[in-house]
């Protein structure tokens, strides 16, 4: 009998994650100590940890395979997992920005949120760079099981709590066919790992007939559907996004739904490419249903986070496209939309913030009407975030949107691509009306108690650069996403 | 004889499955999760698992178990007021039926990877132990999960508090 | 041998989904849930003994810490809602549709 | 030699900006009135010196185009400002600036007073303008150009008194129906250009050049169709059926108008047009038939309407459009030179009329306006008695009358009767021929009767002005009379230039100048006539001196008709009426064609419009682009319900989501 | 050559610095606010005049500029502008329309009105970017830049239903759009990738299946902005509901865009779909025509009437263009011209009224020349010019329009619309005479004031416009020529030669007699 061989424990492959860990377990410690009023400063702190995590993805970038793997196979922070991860830092940074002015107002800034947004920003790296279905899901249960507590943050708030409670709920279904599909291509393939299912199915052709490898893949790819919120499986998104506190409802449209395109894109991608064709197909269908739910049902919304969210439902169908799409370019294109869709909702909802009102939340439509002229820029700035996310240049949205739908349109999808962009052109209508009672109607609300907090409007700030940079000069970025595809 | 075995205790794990769904009473339903559970470990004994049947029984049975009944009596729930309606329940059946109809439809065509493809056989199992081999799996090849594993359960705990602390 | 396993498994999975599926009190349902993820892990530790392979105890071993964990947060936003609604139906947890 | 004709046009274009952009602040009638009259008078002088210089020429040289720049280039097409002198064109020049120079003078003294009196002389001038291009363009399109120009001037022109309705009203239907020959203008434009260039390479619209390659079309079928389109183009200008209505209606501008554009000039452009592609015309011997006989019933239909009006310019104007009429009848039967001859005599005579009625309505009005009657100037019915207070006026006036209803030696005889004959004589028509000289005697006696009929309400007979009034009745100022003098000269002895060759022959070897000096106009066509036998040689001289003789006869009858029921018996008309009360009503209403034509088109488009509008745009179009909105507005309604808020509904979807994709993957 | 490096972009961008300056200036200064756009305006008009100097009279593209934009992946987007003979008009179009706009706003727009220059010097941006881009890309983007500021102007500065029909403008042609680039991007991957140049798309040859997809796809986009019938609901409303600015801009530019991108893309790039749908077009265009006049005629809205009119005037254009040769082409761009000129200032003297009664139904009005006699001529001057008076601007185009298409395959469409000119005078001249003839009734039409300086200044130079381009278009007609010429040969000859495959050789003499394009190579 061997002797225990530990692996080689290269903490390069997982330095982010280590770094925010370790920031998030120093913050609960803080924690103690800080008093409730101040709580703002953990919030600093966890910046502090994020642009270090940055720095550490930033180095990571290019470097060389020996230090991208780690624990036998268990971990790859390779380019994809690294853009991936810049992306969770950037939102989970921005919500982080967010958070404190809102928690304050709602009288609920438990010092727990900030090590929570870190472990969740940590489990969504874990997921991206996961190689092995193992660290996969447990990178996306320690994601899950932060966003049930932070969806439910608000404790006295029935809301919160029913976001929570149904997020729960919903979660755990979605777990079991998940983990029922992992255990499916386990049984099929003999192995847990990317790489090594990958390679039984090159090495067995009959494997891609084989209906237990092609049901796991199915299962899986319906878990991963509920993390990104595509129809059906996306059910819980708009009570979700409606009732958990507004800062954690940017965070979870954005790193989240990223994280699950990560995992799903490494899983269908790298492991079973052999399954293509049927991925694909299924990924087609659901791409349609996405997006066609997701932007038909806000038509009618008038709660203005609902709407997110449903707009939200839409753009993962947007990314669906790409994905479908199979190719090197689809991949680039949701990565860099991710980027952007982070930057145009965060900065969407930090707006958000700031118009709701203690005890009202002025998240209706109608609160909206004739804030440009009590407020010019920011109404000028989230008519840009709307724009962006209506995917209408010079924004990084439509750059975003224009490399998904020509990467289906080069896979050939073209019926694919059209119905992408006629629902692209229905969601300008929901978009647009709430510009319509910000720009068009006559102010109702005097918007006095509109405080204009330094960090959120940092947030906006940084946010508006994320969304009109990539917009003008996209080529170093779409480079970048380029040189991160795993293909 | 181990068919014969396999098939009571399986008709038993059914049977307490079918009654988890169907008591009225939270309690008596966790009751028969708890007798699921050990069939189930029976079931982990019979595929050369003593590690995992024995974990089954304390974290399962022993640990979440009885958490769960344990608010089921803090927030002293009784039985459910009302059940879903009818036709709610038949069309949740069929189409759970169809999960299963298609589970076992394709389970009957497919097949799993070569038998024995990987080093432990019962005879290892028994000569080197279950938990050795667990223990040292779960040590060398899924270490980062493992570690992971620590990250979720804090993240647990503190859930678990944030939510239900009293004062902040 | 294994397909008894698997059929089995499938069957206790598919009870648990309908569990889920009819019961109205969220505490059950999340025992249904339970039950889902037991039905995975006796179709792992099947398919490990069939494949002679331990990687799917492990697996299991990490469902089973996931499941704790998911218990812990779970009945605490059961109970934090308990606290504000005074019932865990799933039919009060309805405040927000359409 | 010609180098500076383009000055001709370019004095009233002067004229037209500075009354147009200064008049206002001039505000000094004489000044303003000076400038029009004068522009127009430079230009006159232009014309007489250039008449002078193409008489100078040998026949043959006297057709001469003058380039200024190019206007429209486009590929092959080529559009100049250019001008083409030739005879003809000198003869409308002599004309056009001639009357509108006296008409101008005679402005000066009729619109004293009025509002927008720098208004008017800015139209004027701007009408001669555009009617010399008319003129003097040497290619379609800038003769098109000085067309609508005419069209556009009488429309400003008409609606002069634009506060009253009906002016607006004329003024609108005057340029719609106008619009309506122009695109009969256009489209001839466009199949002429289309079919030389296209079968013969030449991509011209030039007049010069077209004649060069006029052979080109003989016989070939287009011809007739665009011809006839072209015709159509002249029916509009030329108020000929079943386009004329818009011309009675255009009395609502001031007199001076009437007689300048709705008598003696841009109403004859049709004329003119035809004139100046006789040779396409001549090939077409389809077309000729149609002017023809569209020209002998327009000159007999009008003539009816004519009998029954009260309004003094009315009948005027019906009498212009049954005189147009005349014009169309001799280019129909391919005398050419006799209808260009009866334009020009025709201008002298009723220009004279219509300023004639013009110096009566200002008299009448003036005197009406003094007692506070709210009687209608222009109705003969409050006239008569006249030609005591207005001898100057009764005099010129009735010398143009006897010059329109074709007493020898007045100009209207020789013109009118030389139709007449051709009508008769040209066998281009066969057995039609009798048709159209029936028609056209017809419309002789109706003509004369009307005419007299209007001299005798107004000038004879007891006054039946309101009494308070008759004593402010006078004769006109100098300015006024002047003009009609010189008219009334001109339509005394204007036809002259023109004597018929048979009584030339009888007087000893005058020869007919006017046809003569028109030769290198309508060589082609008489040489094609030539050709083709259709010449006018096989009747005795005798049946010519006998229908002279016959159509003198028809005047004096007319005459003496007239007479009898106006001046003898003024019971007459009642008992006539009282005796044809539905012919009367028929007449006395035009016969109903504005009727008819608001039922046929204008109504229709009206009703078609509307349903367009609240029918098909904003139900049809706009309903299914709303429509597809709130198909997916409700959709969405719908489909929110989906969202039930409950968790088991929501697992369901999950679960049925994933039975139905393993079911697809499974039993695929 | 002296042509000035970068003009273009200058010329571009001028604007945006405009709207960058303004951004920093005080809200509440009126004056300095509308200023300063005027300035900004106006030196972009002046820049744009050494265009018209410097450009010669070939077929190539000049003043071109070009800088590597986008390089990722498969796509190579470059910022590469310039212009020929088509586009060079509509440039100084846009250039010397906007002042104008800018000036007829001076009072009509007194509430945000830094917000309202701000757009209107951004739309200016995207219309100028539109007009100058080779890169199709860029084109795609500037196209959808001029939806942003139209939308707010609809939408903030218009009327009752502003609402509804800023979003009606703005999806309609959104849809179009975005089939527009699903379009564009196939069309990129057929031509193996490169970039997004559009010289190099002209080389491709397409099977005629795949033309006629891409050409539906794009003729959508364009048809919808031209608009043609039956895509043109939009347009009155959004027009009726505009500000004064917005519909002069809408009607004098942005209706361009429409008929430009079929003369520049549509058509030259799909020459088989081309023929193929003439038929069709021509038949909308016809149709367009007349019934836009009809439904004109019994409109009780003056804008509403106006907007229909433009409806009916883009027909022509249309009709032109699709003629394919040199006159109806030519005809078609002139006539573009025109319509800005001349529908523009239809706008304009519609909004000088609505500013002084604030209402546009015909029958409050009657009798005006009387109290605003200035106003009546120049009134007088541009609905004639509208109609296509010889002499004035209109009839040269639609002269070049009809003729062009009676001359091309279109023959018995151009009579039919011929006919359109009838009904076009019959519409214009009747809300004309209903509006300043008759009596003056109503009193609050009794005190109304006559222009005052600063509108005739706005008007002058129109009216200047809609003679000189009536007497004396060689100018304009010369310099777009060979620019026409090649995009004739573009959409018709691989068209040709195609046919002479398939036609016997005895036939071949039938098709059209055209001669192979320059070689351009691909990169």
């Amino acid at each position: 009998m061997e002797t225990l061989v530990m692996p080689a424990i290269n903490f390069a492959a997982i330095m982010p994650e280590t770094i925010l860990s370790i920031v998030a377990m120093v913050l609960l410690l803080l924690n103690v100590f800080v008093p409730g009023e101040q709580k703002a400063y953990l919030g600093y702190l966890s910046l502090v940890g994020i642009v270090v995590a940055f720095f550490s993805v930033v180095s990571g970038w290019n470097a060389p395979l020996s230090l991208q793997e780690g624990f036998n196979g268990s971990v790859l922070q390779d380019n994809f997992s690294l853009f991936f991860k810049a992306i969770f830092l950037i939102s989970s940074g921005l919500a982080v920005l967010i958070s404190d002015h809102y928690m304050v107002k709602e009288e609920c800034n438990h010092g727990e949120l900030y090590p929570l947004i870190l472990f969740a920003t940590a489990g969504m790296m874990l997921m991206s760079s996961g190689t092995d279905m193992m660290t996969i899901f447990l990178g996306l249960e320690v994601l899950s099981v932060s966003l049930y507590v932070l969806a439910g943050f608000k404790r006295a708030d029935t809301k919160s709590n029913e976001a929570g409670l149904k997020y729960f709920l919903l979660g755990a279904f979605s777990t079991g066919f998940l983990l029922y599909g992992m255990a499916l291509t386990y049984g099929a393939t003999g192995t847990t790992k990317i790489a090594g299912i990958a390679a039984a199915a090159a090495q067995d052709g009959t494997l891609s007939a084989n209906p237990m490898f092609v049901v796991g893949m199915l299962l899986m790819a319906t878990g991963f559907s509920f993390k990104v919120a595509a129809a059906p499986f996306h059910m819980w998104t708009p009570d979700v996004y409606e009732g958990a506190p507004t800062p954690m409802t940017a965070f979870m449209s954005a790193g989240p739904k990223a994280a699950g395109f990560a995992a799903f894109i490494r899983v269908l991608m790298v492991a079973m490419p052999v399954l293509a064709v049927d991925w694909s197909s299924l990924l087609w269908v659901l791409a349609v249903l996405t997006m066609t739910v997701g932007n038909v049902i806000a038509l009618t919304q008038n709660n203005i986070k609902r709407m997110l969210a449903y707009s939200s439902i839409a753009h993962a169908g947007y990314c669906l496209v790409g994905f479908a799409a199979g190719n090197g370019e689809g991949t680039a294109g949701i990565l860099f939309y991710m980027l952007s869709y982070a930057f145009m909702n965060i900065g969407a909802f930090a707006i958000i913030i700031l118009v709701g009102k203690k005890g009202e939340p002025n998240n209706n439509v109608e609160d909206y009407a004739g804030f440009s002229v009590k407020h010019p820029v920011l109404a000028m700035v989230m008519a840009l975030f709307l724009f962006s996310l209506a995917g209408i240049p010079p924004t990084a949205g439509f750059i975003g949107k224009f490399y998904l739908f020509s990467s289906a349109l080069k896979a050939g999808y073209i019926w694919l691509v059209i119905i992408g962009v006629l629902n692209s052109a229905a969601s300008c209508y929901y978009y647009l009306r709430v510009m319509v009672f910000m720009y068009m109607k006559d102010p109702v609300e005097e918007f006095d108690w509109m405080k204009l907090s330094p960090p959120v409007l940092l947030c906006i700030a940084i946010s508006v650069v994320g969304v009109v940079v990539p917009g003008v000069v996209p080529s170093i970025i779409l480079q970048l996403a380029q040189k991160a595809i795993l293909l | 004889m181990e068919t014969l075995f396999f098939t009571i205790v399986a008709a038993v794990a059914v049977l307490s499955s079918i009654l988890v769904i169907t008591c009225k009473n939270p309690i008596n339903s966790a009751l028969s999760l708890v007798m699921t559970f050990f069939c189930l470990a029976t079931f982990y004994v019979m595929l050369d698992a003593p590690f995992m049947a024995a974990i089954q029984v304390i974290v399962y049975a022993g640990a979440i178990m009885v958490l769960i009944v344990f608010v089921i009596m803090l927030l002293n729930i009784r039985s459910e007021t009302g059940k879903r309606s009818n036709h709610a329940v038949a069309i949740s059946s069929i189409v759970a039926f169809f999960v299963l109809f298609e589970t076992c439809y394709f389970l009957f065509r497919s097949t799993a990877a070569k038998e024995g493809m990987g080093p432990i056989t019962s005879s290892v199992v028994e000569s080197v132990g279950h938990t050795e081999l667990i223990g040292k799996a779960m040590y060398s090849q899924f270490l980062l999960p493992f570690e992971i594993t620590s990250l979720l359960l804090l993240v647990a705990i503190i859930g678990a508090v944030v939510l239900s602390k009293k004062k902040i | 041998m294994l397909e008894k396993y698997l059929i089995l498994s499938a069957i206790l999975f598919s009870i648990g989904t309908l569990g889920v599926l009819i019961r109205r009190n969220a505490i059950v349902m999340f025992m249904c849930i339970e039950l889902m993820l037991n039905a995975v892990n006796l179709t792992f530790i099947a398919l490990s003994k069939h494949l002679g392979n331990i990687d799917g105890q492990v697996f299991v071993f990490f469902v089973m810490t996931v499941a704790a964990a998911e218990a812990a947060v779970g009945l605490a936003l059961m109970i934090a809602f308990f606290k504000n609604r005074e019932s865990i139906d799933v039919e009060d947890i309805n405040m927000m549709k359409w | 030699m010609f180098d500076n004709v383009w000055l001709i046009p370019l004095f009233p274009l002067i004229g037209f900006l500075i009354n147009g952009l200064f008049g206002k602040t001039i505000k000094e009638e004489k000044v303003i009135g000076g400038i029009g009259a004068f522009a127009v008078l430079c230009s006159f002088a232009v014309a007489c010196m250039t008449l002078f210089n193409i008489i100078s020429l040998p026949v043959h040289e006297r057709v001469h185009n003058v380039p200024i720049f190019t206007w429209i280039k486009s590929g092959t097409f080529q559009a100049d400002i250019a001008f083409l002198i030739d005879p003809l064109s000198c003869i409308m020049l002599m004309v056009v600036t001639g009357v509108g120079f006296l008409i101008h003078v005679y402005s000066i003294g009729y619109m004293h007073g009025e509002e927008g009196f720098y208004r008017f002389f800015s139209y004027l001038n701007l009408f001669m303008f555009s009617m010399l291009l008319l003129v003097m363009g040497n290619n379609l399109l800038l003769m098109f150009v000085g067309w609508e120009g005419v069209g556009l001037c009488s429309y400003l022109l008409i609606g002069y008194y634009f506060h009253k309705k009906s002016a607006g009203d004329a003024g609108k239907k005057a340029f719609v129906m106008n619009r309506v020959g122009d695109f009969g203008f256009l489209l001839g434009i466009f199949s002429l250009y289309w079919w030389l260039g296209q079968n013969h390479g030449i991509w011209t619209i030039q007049f010069t050049e077209l004649a060069k390659h006029a052979e080109l079309f003989q016989g070939c079928t287009i011809l007739t169709a665009i011809t006839l389109v072209f015709f159509v183009g002249a029916t509009g200008k030329s108020a000929q059926l079943p386009l004329y209505t818009w011309l009675p209606d255009a009395m609502e501008g001031p007199t001076p108008v009437s007689a300048l554009i709705h008598a003696a000039t841009m109403v004859t452009a049709g004329v003119y047009m035809i004139a100046r592609m006789n040779f396409l015309y001549i090939q077409a011997p389809t077309t000729l038939t149609v002017v023809a006989l569209v020209g002998g019933a327009t000159a007999l239909f009008a003539a009816t309407i004519g009998t029954a009006q009260n309004d003094i310019k009315r009948v005027l104007a019906y009498s212009t459009v049954s005189q147009l009429g005349y014009m169309f009848l001799a280019m129909g039967v391919g005398a050419f030179a006799a209808g260009i001859f009866h334009l020009m005599t025709h201008a002298f005579f009723k220009a004279c009329l219509f300023l004639g009625s013009g110096a009566v309505i200002h008299s009448m009005h003036g005197a009406l306006h003094h007692a506070h009657s709210h009687d209608d100037a222009q109705d003969m019915r409050n006239m008569g008695g006249l030609w005591k207070k207005m001898p100057l006026t009764y005099g010129t006036f009735l010398v143009a009358t006897i010059a329109i209803a074709g007493i020898p030696p007045f100009a209207g005889f020789f013109s009118k009767d030389e139709i007449l004959w051709q009508a008769f004589a040209n066998p281009l028509h066969g057995d039609l021929n009798y048709l159209l000289w029936g028609m056209g005697a017809l419309a002789a006696l109706l003509t004369a009767f009307y005419m007299f009929r209007l001299v005798f309400m107004t000038f004879h007979g007891e006054c039946r002005i309101n009494p308070a009034a008759k004593d402010h009745l006078h004769e006109s100022p100098m300015v006024i009379v002047f003009p009609l003098i010189v008219l009334a000269i001109l339509s005394a002895v204007g036809g002259f230039i023109g004597i018929p060759k048979l009584i030339g022959d009888a007087l000893g070897g005058v020869s007919n100048k006017f046809e003569l000096f028109l030769t290198p106009v309508f060589e082609f066509s008489e040489e094609f006539n030539k050709t083709h036998g259709l010449i006018a040689a096989h009747h005795s001289a005798g049946t010519e001196w006998g229908l002279m003789l016959l159509s003198v006869v028809i005047a004096v009858i007319g005459i003496s008709i007239a007479f009898v029921m106006y001046v003898q018996n003024n019971t007459l008309p009642a008992k006539f009426t009282a005796t044809f009360p539905g012919l009367h009503r028929a007449v006395f209403n035009k016969w109903y064609v504005d009727e008819l034509y608001d039922f046929l088109f204008v109504n229709p488009c009206k009703s078609l419009g509307n349903f367009l509008w609240k029918g098909f745009d904003v139900v049809v179009v706009d309903g299914i682009v709303n429509g597809v909105g709130s198909i997916f507005m409700g959709f969405s309604g719908v489909l929110r319900h989906i969202q039930s808020g409950y968790v088991f509904n929501y697992a369901f979807s999950m679960t049925l989501g994933v039975v139905v994709i393993v079911a697809f993957y499974i039993f695929r | 050559m002296n042509q000035m490096p970068a003009l273009l972009s200058i010329i571009t961008f001028t604007p945006l610095i405009g709207v960058i300056l303004l951004l920093f200036m005080n809200k509440n200064n009126h004056s300095v606010l509308r200023g300063l756009a005027m300035v900004v305006t106006l030196i972009t008009f002046l820049a744009s005049l050494p265009l018209v100097t410097g450009f010669q009279s070939n077929a190539e593209f000049q003043f071109v500029e070009m800088v590597p934009w986008i390089a990722a992946g498969p796509f190579q987007m470059n910022y590469h502008v310039g212009i020929d003979g088509i586009s060079l008009w509509l440039v100084i179009l846009t250039t010397f329309i906007m002042p104008i706009a800018v000036l007829s706003t001076w009072t009509a727009v007194e509430e945000k009105v830094k917000e309202y220059m701000i757009c209107l010097l951004l739309l200016e941006v995207g219309m100028l970017g539109a007009f100058i881009s080779i890169d199709l890309f860029l084109f795609y983007i500037f196209w959808e830049v001029m939806l942003i500021p139209m939308y707010f102007i609809i939408g903030i500065w218009g009327g009752k239903r502003k609402v509804y029909a800023a979003v009606k403008f703005f999806i309609y042609t959104m849809v179009g759009s975005l089939l527009m680039l699903v379009a564009l991007i196939y069309l990129y991957f057929k031509a193996g990738g490169g970039d997004f140049n559009l010289l190099n798309f002209y080389q491709l040859s397409l099977d005629p299946a795949t033309q006629t997809w891409l050409f539906l796809a794009f003729a959508l986009a364009f048809a919808i902005k031209v608009p043609m019938f039956p895509l043109h609901t939009w347009l009155p409303d959004a027009h009726t509901e505009a500000p004064t600015a917005g519909s002069v801009i809408l009607a004098a530019i942005l209706l361009k865009m429409g008929t430009y991108g079929f003369v520049r893309f549509a058509m030259p790039l799909f020459p088989d779909a081309t023929a193929k749908f003439t038929p069709l077009i021509a038949t909308l265009a016809v149709i367009g025509i007349i019934y836009a006049a009809l439904v004109a005629m019994v409109q009780e809205d003056v804008k509403k009437l106006v907007a229909y009119s433009s409806v009916a005037h883009l027909g022509f254009v249309m009709l032109g263009v699709f003629a394919l040769n040199q006159q109806g082409v030519a005809g078609g761009m002139l006539q573009m011209l025109n319509h800005g000129v001349s529908t523009g200032a239809l706008f304009l003297i519609v909004g000088f009224i609505y500013e002084r009664r604030h209402t546009r139904l015909i029958t409050d009005f009657g009798g005006l020349s009387k109290q605003m006699p200035v106003f009546a001529t120049i009134f007088m001057v541009v609905t004639l010019s509208s109609i296509g008076l010889p002499g004035t601007n209109g009839f040269v185009g639609e002269f070049l329009v009809l003729l062009g298409a009676f001359e091309g395959g279109l023959r018995w469409y151009a009579v039919i619309a011929t006919s359109g000119v009838i009904l076009s005078a019959v519409y214009m001249l009747w809300m004309f005479q209903r509006v300043m003839f008759g009596e003056l009734n109503n009193p609050k039409n009794q005190t109304l004031k006559d222009l005052n300086a600063r509108e005739i200044a706005i008007m002058a130079p129109l009216l200047v416009l809609i003679f000189f381009m009536g007497v004396y278009p060689t100018p304009f007609l010369n310099k777009m020529s060979p620019a026409i010429d090649r995009m004739i040969q573009l959409s018709t000859t691989k068209y040709a030669a195609r046919l002479q495959q398939q036609v016997p050789a005895g036939l071949q003499q039938m098709a059209p007699m055209v001669t192979t394009p320059p070689a351009m190579e691909m990169k």
